[in-house]
């Protein structure tokens, strides 16, 4: 199996869904001959030609309605947002057209919208913010959030073949950071599914994104002071996956939930007020989340440290559930 | 405005070549159609009998019937809500649009949504969404589809000359335009967006000369000629298929109601409908037909009763359905 | 003291502050001569004028933008959206302008977004979306839902002397349908502060808008049935009033929260989450949430009545959190 | 595009007869400014030594220092991502200006944005924001405001042809061509947005083709000649001035860098640049000087030196400044 990083799995996914499936086009600003500004298209345009590569104007409701539409017409467009935070300009398209349209019409809209997200790299306000919740909160929209290469090979494939919309969000700090051996070819991770990514005895922490790698950091520090600590990767926010979540915590008995976009109505409060519902007769312990202060994400990285969850910050709060 | 307007004398149905008498005939069964359509429906409205609103399209009918009747079965179709004519057109059945605007069991929507919202796969047409200039950009991109799979089909897309003044409609046309999408647009400019009238929506001469914005051919047409719009849809249509890109056309015309039935529309001048009661498009194309030979005023009585008997007993009928049940609710979220 | 419906208080706050600073104005479709889709400004084109109250074209995006730039330029603008379904057309505007103004700018953006929400009158899935969520889950932005005449003239009121951006959620079906007595002239509900609208001892229902009314009848036939329960009407989501809500969840130890909005990730989550992490010790019995079906609002009346949250469903569920 | 640039004419500076010579010397000090500001940064993040991107606006010289030297200080500016020199016009000092790029212990934004994101509410003017076309509604309601309180400014907005593709673009302007809003809207087209060139963004010939679609004035004018911008503009601004409403003016240059800084720009065809590098609107309006007596070279250089000095100095001093310390973090979400 190769090593790629979660640049190339999330490339590695496109090439592959459209060498075999020449309904998947590409559409989005500067994806064609330059490959996008993170380069996840690169060598695209020379495989797959203009026809299928396609760069689009500055107009991220064209991008998405067109997908919408070319997607009507029996294709599978991925489109990018040169960053997620873009996709406020083609909200509409999503919550309104792309949402709705299998529940009125009864018709597919297999479009993926993709991206990167997230802060951590002193980029402002406008291209750190991670907005999944916004989606989560949309019914008819699936999310998708994978935390690493394989995860996020496997979770693309299967987000190209859904026939529902579905947002794909890729942490930009991941891109070129984590590294590890991804299936050639075809690799299916189902939507809805997450996974154990360390099994422990004591807590668990329910996370996504980049926060599963900051998790996976505090629970071996955990060890270090004799705590045995679950991190559960959701991997989807919508579906989700009840069973895996609730089953950890029935056996740890204690919780905490984290994400890096701000706290207030973020996709965490849902995971804590499901377990707080249908788990709560197991838990010994009040459930903790741990997310970014609410505030838009600041450049100077005193600030955006400061603001975004950080492992010192889960570390103390998981202590503090521990130790309850 | 209305001052203009007063003066202004009643166009001629300038009658193209492109048209036989048989096209003739059948541009006015679709008119006939969308009028008595709205003309139950504001009856059954008014009888407190109607379910969601009605959204006449009375002096509408020559855009949505001209411009569709151009159409190939292939070619695709996105009407705003003014277009019931083209429903008409495309053939779908009388008893399956009131199924739907009444949102009643054997809907196409089953029950989620209601009016011309719904899609018919089969006859190529999708329906609006009530956030106008949505659908600009999803017929383009049905559009660019057809482009990339060497379809030599054209998408036909309405919207009011109010939501032309949406940032979809702007995104819409551009990427059509740089695509070169087999796309035509037509701007319904019936004078009013609702209560506002089009001095406070925009400030332009011409809605079409937006068009030069975009590289494209643009044209303003009489609205309520039906031979007019069939005729300048048909160049935009050929164009398209051609390879030549996408049109704009604004059609002029007046919406002779309320923006719906509850609105009595007393924010607009009577003489502004006084004159475009003159220039009904449905009247005037029968006037037409008689003068020209092509049908007499008993055949089109005739064609009239058989419609208005039609569109009552089927409303009647799907207005005894029920709603679709309850369980209809959960499904289909998710494919 | 005047009686009057939630419209009617809307109007009345939004005249009160006209005559009173003369830097407030009102902006949006068919707001003029009409007096708007749902007649909240009907009659002040004449008592204000047409520069105090605009038309504008069909642009959310320049409504509330414009709202913004006049904002900044010294006057505090009223954005009406004709169905704030809408407001996905300008979404952008909200969530990255106004939302991060006073952030990075330290300058007030004293701007108020208004407009009616809500189901139950077989409006669709484009007329009846309530969408509060999208906007608490968004650092810098106020959110207030009021469920009677008399708060909803206060709140409109402390909103529009706000300094920051404020989202002003009406529900439609409360209208005309809801009337009391409210104070003449002068009167301020200050954001976030919740009400306890019906005292009680064994459950509280947290709800906002139209759902406060329900949980209100809820506790009635409760009532009958030998339990008190007690209702806090938030009436603003952010800022979002903790105190009164553990206060009560402390006094009573069981909770349902109820909104109108599609339960998954919807505000009712946040308010769970709270109370699973500060109110833990409290709590004699799972937290429950009462929602939307995770569902677009469909249009006829069957579907409409069984994807939004009932009386029925309420009662069933507070029964079962008071037996636990 | 590369073809008929290679052969083009590098046009003449034209003089305006709106501009004395000690304005002129201003505009080129300004302009210098704006261009060494660039060098200057460009080299120190060579050195990795900067703090975010750098967006060099070496090109663009003429149209955001010819413009923003029209206004009043009552007048409110928006600039773009490549209107440094509009800052200098507006008299913010070098050293606010590098605080804020570089999101140091004493901008204004107290670190939570940078570049030229700030605003500075005492000289009137209002950064950008990333989400390009987002401040053109947001400087329409800045002068519909200024009309309705009945004060004579006017409000200078920029944005790229790229941006000019965004629905923001198409509402912002609608809405203050209809309201007859003191506006006046400059898109530099500098042929590339990012890595797309104009092919691939819009397909008309000229942008400024779109007022007639808003019914406002617009001009095309060669961004690349001081005098030409400023004439331009001193005449769409006095007739905002006057109520006569907006105007769009599209001013052609060339973006003679990357995107930002960590882009090689290897997309963009060698002969266009060589073509553009010798219509250098600094050079070549320090050549029109120079032939026009009004400065001379040894002057020139002297200026150059100084400003030079100046920004180094500057830039030097505030990159050894802290950051602003992590609890700013938490203020001032709401007021
Ligand atoms: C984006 C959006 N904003 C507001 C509305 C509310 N609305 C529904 S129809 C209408 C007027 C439409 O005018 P126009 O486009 O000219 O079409 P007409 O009804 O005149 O045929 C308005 C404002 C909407 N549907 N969508
Ligand atoms: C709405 C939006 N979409 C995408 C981007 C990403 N982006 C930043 S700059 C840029 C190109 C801008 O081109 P143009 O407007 O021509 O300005 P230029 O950089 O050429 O001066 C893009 C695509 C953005 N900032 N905003
Ligand atoms: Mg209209
Ligand atoms: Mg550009």
């Amino acid at each position: 199996m190769p090593t790629m990083t979660l640049l190339q799995a999330i490339s590695d996914a496109l090439r592959y869904e459209m060498r075999r499936d020449e309904r998947v086009f590409l559409l989005g600003e500067d994806i064609a001959e330059f490959g996008g500004a993170f380069k996840v298209t690169k060598g695209f345009v020379e495989e797959f030609g203009k026809q299928r590569v396609i760069n689009t104007p500055i107009s991220e409701a064209a991008i998405i309605g067109g997908a919408i539409g070319a997607a009507l017409n029996g294709l599978i467009p991925v489109a990018e947002m040169q960053f997620m935070d873009f996709i406020t300009n083609g909200f509409n398209q999503l919550v309104n057209v792309a949402a709705t349209t299998a529940y009125r019409w009864g018709l597919p809209v297999p479009i993926v919208v993709r991206g990167p997200v997230g802060g951590g790299m002193s980029a402002g306000p406008f291209h750190s913010r991670s907005a999944e919740a916004w989606f989560a909160h949309t019914p008819g929209l699936k999310v998708v959030f994978p935390a690493f290469p394989a995860d996020a090979k496997g979770l693309l494939i299967a987000a190209i073949r859904d026939p529902n919309p579905v947002l794909f969000f890729e942490h930009k700090g991941l891109y070129r950071k984590i590294r590890e051996d991804v299936p050639e070819g075809e690799h299916v991770v189902p939507l809805g599914t997450a996974r154990i990514v360390r099994p422990g005895a004591d807590l668990s922490i329910i996370a996504y994104g980049r926060m599963v790698h900051i998790a996976l950091e505090v629970a071996a520090r955990l060890e270090d002071e004799g705590a045995s600590v679950e991190v559960v990767d959701i991997r989807t926010l919508v579906p989700f996956d009840e069973a895996t979540v609730f089953d950890s915590v029935k056996r740890t008995n204690r919780v905490v939930i984290t994400h890096e976009a701000t706290l207030t109505a973020g996709f965490g409060a849902e995971i804590a007020a499901r377990i707080a519902d249908k788990a709560f007769e197991y838990l010994d312990a009040p459930i903790r989340r741990v997310a970014a202060f609410d505030a838009p994400v600041p450049m100077a990285p005193p600030l955006e440290q400061a603001m975004l969850p950080s492992a010192e910050k889960l570390l103390d709060t998981c202590r503090q559930v521990l130790e309850y | 405005m209305a001052d203009v307007v007063a003066t202004a004398e009643i166009p001629e149905i300038v009658p193209t070549s492109l048209l036989n008498d048989q096209q003739r005939v059948a541009l006015l069964r679709w008119m006939l159609h969308a009028r008595i359509f709205d003309e139950v429906t504001i009856r059954l409205y008014r009888q407190g009998k109607m379910f969601g609103s009605v959204f006449a399209q009375i002096g509408h009918e020559a855009i949505s019937v001209g411009s569709a009747a151009v159409l190939q079965p292939e070619d695709a179709i996105f009407p705003m809500h003014r277009d019931l004519g083209a429903h008409f057109v495309r053939g779908v059945p009388l008893r399956t649009i009131a199924l739907n605007h009444l949102a009643r069991q054997g809907s196409m929507m089953r029950g989620t949504d209601g009016t011309g919202h719904y899609a018919d796969p089969q006859r190529k047409l999708y329906g609006n969404i009530s956030h106008l200039g949505a659908m600009i950009p999803v017929a383009v991109g049905y559009a660019l589809a057809a482009q990339l799979k060497g379809e030599p089909i054209v998408v036909l897309n309405y919207i009011g000359e109010g939501g032309a003044q949406t940032g979809e409609f702007h995104e819409g046309l551009n990427f059509a335009a740089v695509r070169k999408a087999p796309f035509v647009l037509i701007i319904e400019n019936n004078q009013y967006a609702y209560s506002t009238p089009t001095t406070e929506e925009y400030a332009c001469k011409k809605l079409s000369d937006r068009a030069i914005g975009y590289g494209i051919p643009g044209e303003t047409i009489d609205g309520t000629d039906v031979e007019r719009v069939y005729e300048a849809t048909f160049y935009a249509v050929e164009r398209a298929r051609n390879g030549e890109g996408p049109s704009l056309i604004e059609a002029i015309c007046m919406r002779m109601r309320g923006h719906a039935e509850h609105d009595n529309a007393s924010y607009v001048p009577r003489e502004l409908l006084e004159y475009w009661k003159k220039r009904d498009p449905l009247l005037r194309y029968q006037r037409f037909l008689i003068d020209n030979g092509i049908l007499s005023e008993a055949e089109i009585q005739q064609m009239r009763r058989e419609i208005e008997a039609e569109t009552v007993r089927v409303l009647d009928d799907v207005l005894q359905l029920p709603f679709p049940p309850a369980e209809e609710a959960f499904k289909n979220v998710f494919l």
